[in-house]
């Protein structure tokens, strides 16, 4: 019997909302998939789009970046230039043939611990509808 | 067994780690199969490769000697990825050592001489095989003189050994340091300034340096104002290399490489060198 | 078309007012066919100058590598945009360049000579016939092209399915040879270290294969997201035809539609990734 | 009376080649012609000036893994990596096949290149004598010539409705089967004539252009891409690095060039060929100069991909007139 699908998935979380409502997410005991790897960023904005680029070179089917909303970022405005950068990321991501259901860019706040759990439940749906990427690529790590 | 293929290495076991400065380490290699062991030869002035798979490769130069049948020792500063991660290992480990490479100090050649070595930083690490054969074989040498400077007491290598040095028959040691500390008391020079100072005698001598190019570059000029003739002064030169075999053509100087017509050059030969290096 | 003449004149009132010690522009190259760049030090080399429609080099890279010298250069009006991008981010002064300015028709395909007409596919596309900055203007300032549909490539792509998409980019990042003429050619290139040499920690591999060759063309690409001026020298110059314009292009259009930005055609106007505009969604839902 | 080979026999021949080992021949990949493994005849280019990039890379790949470590248990392994089957070139250049034989002094000079040298030894060269040339073609100034015999296999030439045979080594002897060959009364075409670049004591000349400010004038417009050392047969610069995948290290080396900017930068940061005019000077020096004092040949087999690949027309030729100039002028 096949073994179903679970796509694998890259999270930048910022440091001071996403990270912390992941963690409300876990410490209200909310279910929600695995299929998630996080990695702790100080800022949305720190998140280099080489570091996605990369991600999904190395194997990752989805690729999710999560900071504070608008008008919250700990550094005042981290989260202005990350959302400049990534939306035209997801755009050339995109184009180079990266469907646009592989990259999501999401604010999630300290308190919304329910609301990240709902982030990544649709985020991996989503990836797992959709099926592992279709690449002649090796898989190559340095 | 040797390995049919130049660019294999040997596996090899990290025996022990010794701290020589704050980002000089001292490690003591094993090859693992005694037969390889057994017949890996090498001399003065050759080097080896050592890797840290994973992560790459990197030419030392040996600073042990094959006479006394210890295995391989190479003193490693910490500057890049590869000792950067040699570094981490813990005694135990397996490394790759590939070698030895190069060519050597012709010390047969250095018999009845006064040598004089003159070593800068990390540059002095290779010097070290002919200050212990010398030692081990003190009567077939004149008189030894050894020049052993740093950036700062603390980064001088192989401090451990000086009092041997110092205490060996007809043997100067001469430390020296860019800038003292409040333990230091002895000499706050440069290098070439030493060489100068010391009025080393080109009669019936021999002077070998190793260092920075820049040490290099004013110990060569202290040393022909003192008299010595281009042939009498040797130095090992440094390059980018991948091999170790003049394959990678990386280490050329002019229409030399530094791999495999060198470490060792002698002045005579560097000035006849197209290229600078 | 041929600006040789006007090219010269103004290059030796330059060199000998002592205005410049060096004037960079155009000779012809060895085939007696196309041109090659030329640097010009001394009065009695400015008869080698000549100025074309086989003039296809930006040659705003060498400004690069002159950064404190007073330099003379001859630049086509994609070139111009290049000055005004180096100027912008703080690379080269604007008082130490003269800037001779060409009105341009568009360069003709390699390997073609000035008289063929047969204009490059780039330039079939270009907006500008004008330098947007100049010391002195050589041909007349005329009419600008009207190029009705400036990204008929772009949008030729983006009607792709994304699988045709991912499959036309693997065949062409699989022949990259990574000789990196793409970046060296690049007047927008000028890091001390490219992310691609980096060794720690090593981002790309120096395995030449599909993988990394992958993210050395999406990531050169993309940090020229809102700088790239559209000269195509990156995808003239490589020599295993990857149609690197087309990726380029690609994010020129999307710049201007999120930020209504284009590189280069002023030296003031903030980069789009060095600013940003608090009430902006950019399609990313809150 | 030559050997002869008709056309239709020479494709029943390349098809029984794909039945039994690899075959490389030229083929089209979008506007390109370049040497790649062929499945079917058809895809074979017979009607070519040259490849965009030379044959090297069936000898020394562009990427190749030099051997895995594996840890188990504890246990370190090293596994060399493995050739893959025989392997037959067809439609070498006879230049080309000079450059090949050019690699064979650095790598096969013991100790030998092993990766090398198994890839040598597994390739057979059926080359194609040169019927045009192109307009940067120099081969018959750098030693070799259009129908240049002594670096191949098997070369054929065409006339027409077949190729003229010449069964050169044992190895090709194997190759060829003697039903699919005639004798026949026709006679080869003429070479092609190129035109001469004075290469006649160059590396003298070299040697004395050293230090001229020459170098450094060539640099300004020299935009220090790899494509010269990439695109070039006898270019065989390499780097080498690990790359770590979980459990499994390999050991990986690629094609390097001396343009590129930290080629020679050593830990600490010195660099000894730190400007652009040393590191374009090198390039020259290595196959004008260095190669010919090593080996006793010069570095260049006179193929042209340089000149035609070169964004910024550094041409070898006419810097090998200048150079020659250079030092009639010193003379002087």
């Amino acid at each position: 019997m096949a073994v179903e699908y679970q796509p694998k998935i890259v999270g930048f979380l910022c440091n001071w909302c996403s990270y912390a409502g992941a963690d409300l997410a876990g410490t209200s005991r909310i279910c929600y998939p695995s299929n998630i790897r996080i990695i702790r960023v100080p800022c949305s904005g720190r998140v280099d789009p080489l570091l996605i680029v990369k991600s999904f070179q190395q194997g990752a089917d989805g690729v999710l970046i999560a900071g504070c909303h608008p008008g919250d970022c700990h550094y005042s405005e981290g989260n202005y230039y990350a959302r400049r950068r990534l939306a035209l990321l997801h755009t050339f991501l995109e184009y180079i043939g990266i469907e646009e259901e592989r990259f999501q860019i999401q604010w999630v706040s300290a308190s919304e611990g329910k609301r990240w759990a709902n982030v990544v439940s649709s985020f991996t749906e989503g990836l797992s509808i959709l099926g592992p990427r279709e690449t002649t690529l090796h898989k190559e790590t340095v | 067994m040797k390995p049919e293929n130049p660019l294999l290495p040997y596996l090899s076991t990290l025996q022990e780690l010794i701290d020589l400065t704050p980002d000089v380490k001292l490690f003591r290699l094993e090859l693992n199969d005694p037969d390889i062991r057994e017949s890996f030869d090498y001399k003065p002035g050759q080097f080896v490769f050592v890797s840290a798979f994973g992560v790459g490769e990197s030419p030392f130069g040996i600073t042990s000697v094959a006479h006394r049948k210890a295995g391989v020792d190479v003193a490693i500063r910490r500057v890049g990825t590869v000792t950067n991660a040699l570094h981490q290992l813990e005694p135990g480990a397996t490394v790759g050592v590939r070698g030895p490479f190069g060519n050597y100090f012709p010390l047969d050649e250095y018999k009845g001489k006064n040598i004089f070595i003159i070593g800068g930083g990390i540059g002095f690490a290779p010097l070290r095989p002919i200050i212990t054969t010398i030692l081990d074989y003190r009567e077939d040498y004149g008189d030894l003189v050894i020049i052993n400077g740093a950036r700062s007491p603390q980064d001088l290598v192989f401090a451990p050994e000086f009092d041997t040095w110092a205490a060996s028959p007809k043997t100067k040691l001469e430390l020296t340091v860019d800038a003292g500390d409040e333990k230091w008391t002895g000499r706050v020079a440069l290098i070439p300034s030493v060489v100068s100072e010391l009025k080393l005698s080109p009669q019936n001598a021999i002077a070998v340096t190793c260092g920075p190019p820049i040490m290099i570059h004013f110990t060569l000029i202290e040393l022909r104002k003192l008299g010595f003739a281009d042939n009498q002064i040797i130095t090992t030169l440094e390059g980018k290399m991948k091999c170790g075999l003049g394959k990678c053509a990386r280490c050329n100087v002019g229409d030399k490489y530094v791999c495999k017509d060198g470490p060792v050059f002698s002045m005579e030969q560097i000035s006849q060198l197209i290229e600078q290096f | 078309m041929d600006f040789s003449e006007e090219i010269r004149s103004k290059a030796k009132e330059l060199l000998e007012s002592g205005t410049v010690d060096c004037v960079i522009g155009y000779e012809r190259a060895t085939d007696g066919v196309g041109a090659r760049p030329l640097f010009v030090y001394q009065p009695n080399d400015i008869d080698r100058l000549i100025f074309d429609q086989t003039c296809t080099h930006n040659l705003t890279k060498y400004l690069l590598n002159r950064k404190d010298k007073a330099t003379a250069i001859v630049v086509k009006p994609c070139d111009s945009r290049a000055i005004n991008l180096l100027i912008n981010e703080s690379q080269i002064q604007r008082d130490k360049v003269s800037i001779i300015g060409v009105v341009c028709p568009g360069v003709v395909k390699a390997g073609l000579d000035n008289t063929s007409g047969e204009l490059q596919d780039t330039c079939r596309m270009c907006q500008q016939h004008t330098p947007v900055l100049y010391d002195f203007l050589v041909g007349e300032l005329g009419l600008e092209p009207d190029v009705p549909d400036t990204y008929p490539d772009v949008t030729g792509m983006e009607d792709k399915s994304a699988g045709e998409r991912r499959a036309f980019w693997e065949e062409q990042f699989s022949r990259c040879i990574r000789c990196y003429a793409c970046r060296q050619v690049c007047p927008g290139c000028y890091c001390l270290e490219c992310f691609v040499e980096r060794l720690d920690p090593t981002w790309v591999g120096i395995r030449i294969a599909p993988g990394e060759n992958e993210v050395w063309n999406t990531m050169r690409a993309f940090h020229l997201a809102g700088r790239c001026i559209d000269c195509n020298e990156c995808e003239r110059v490589c020599p295993v035809n990857i149609p690197l314009s087309l990726l380029n292009r690609k994010l020129g259009k999307e710049v201007e539609e999120l930020f209504k930005f284009q590189a280069g055609i002023d030296a003031e106007t903030p980069m789009p990734f060095s600013t940003f505009d608090k009430e902006e969604k950019l399609g990313i839902s809150e | 009376m030559s050997e002869f080979i008709s056309k239709q026999n020479l494709l029943t021949w390349l098809g029984q080649l794909i039945g039994e080992r690899n075959l490389v021949a030229p083929t089209r990949v979008d506007d390109l012609l370049l040497f790649r493994k062929i499945d079917r005849v058809e895809d074979i280019v017979f009607d070519f000036d040259n490849t965009t990039l030379s044959p090297k890379e069936w000898f020394f790949p562009s990427s190749e893994t030099l051997f895995y470590v594996d840890r188990k248990d504890g246990q370190t392994e090293l596994m060399p990596a493995a050739i893959e089957k025989e392997t037959a070139i067809f439609g070498i250049r006879p230049c080309d096949a000079q450059g090949m034989t050019m690699n064979d002094y650095p790598f096969l000079e013991e100790p030998a290149d092993d990766l090398y040298r198994q890839h040598r030894d597994i390739t057979a060269l059926i080359g194609l004598a040169c019927i045009t040339a192109c307009p940067e073609c120099f081969c018959t100034s750098m030693g070799g010539g259009p129908h240049d015999t002594a670096n191949v296999d098997i070369l054929l030439t065409e006339v027409t409705d077949g190729y003229i045979v010449q069964v050169l080594t044992d190895k090709g002897k194997a190759l060829l089967p003697d039903n699919l060959l005639a004798t026949a009364d026709v006679s080869s075409p003429l070479a092609p004539v190129l035109s001469e670049i004075p290469s006649e004591g160059i590396a003298e000349k070299m040697r004395q252009a050293f230090d001229e400010p020459f170098w450094d004038r060539l640099a300004d417009r020299c935009i220090h891409c790899n494509i010269c050392s990439y695109v070039c047969p006898t270019c065989y610069c390499f780097d080498v690095r690990d790359y770590t995948d979980k459990e499994r290290i390999e050991r990986v080396r690629s094609w390097e060039s001396c343009q590129s900017p930290g080629f020679t930068r050593i830990a600490g940061g010195h660099d000894p060929r730190s400007t652009k005019g040393s590191r374009l000077r090198q390039r020259f020096s290595h196959k004008l100069l260095y190669f010919p004092n090593q080996f006793g040949a010069l570095g260049c087999i006179g193929c042209g991909r340089c000149v035609r690949a070169c964004p910024v027309n550094i041409d070898i030729r006419e810097i090998i007139q200048d150079v020659q100039q250079l030092g009639v002028k010193s003379e002087a």
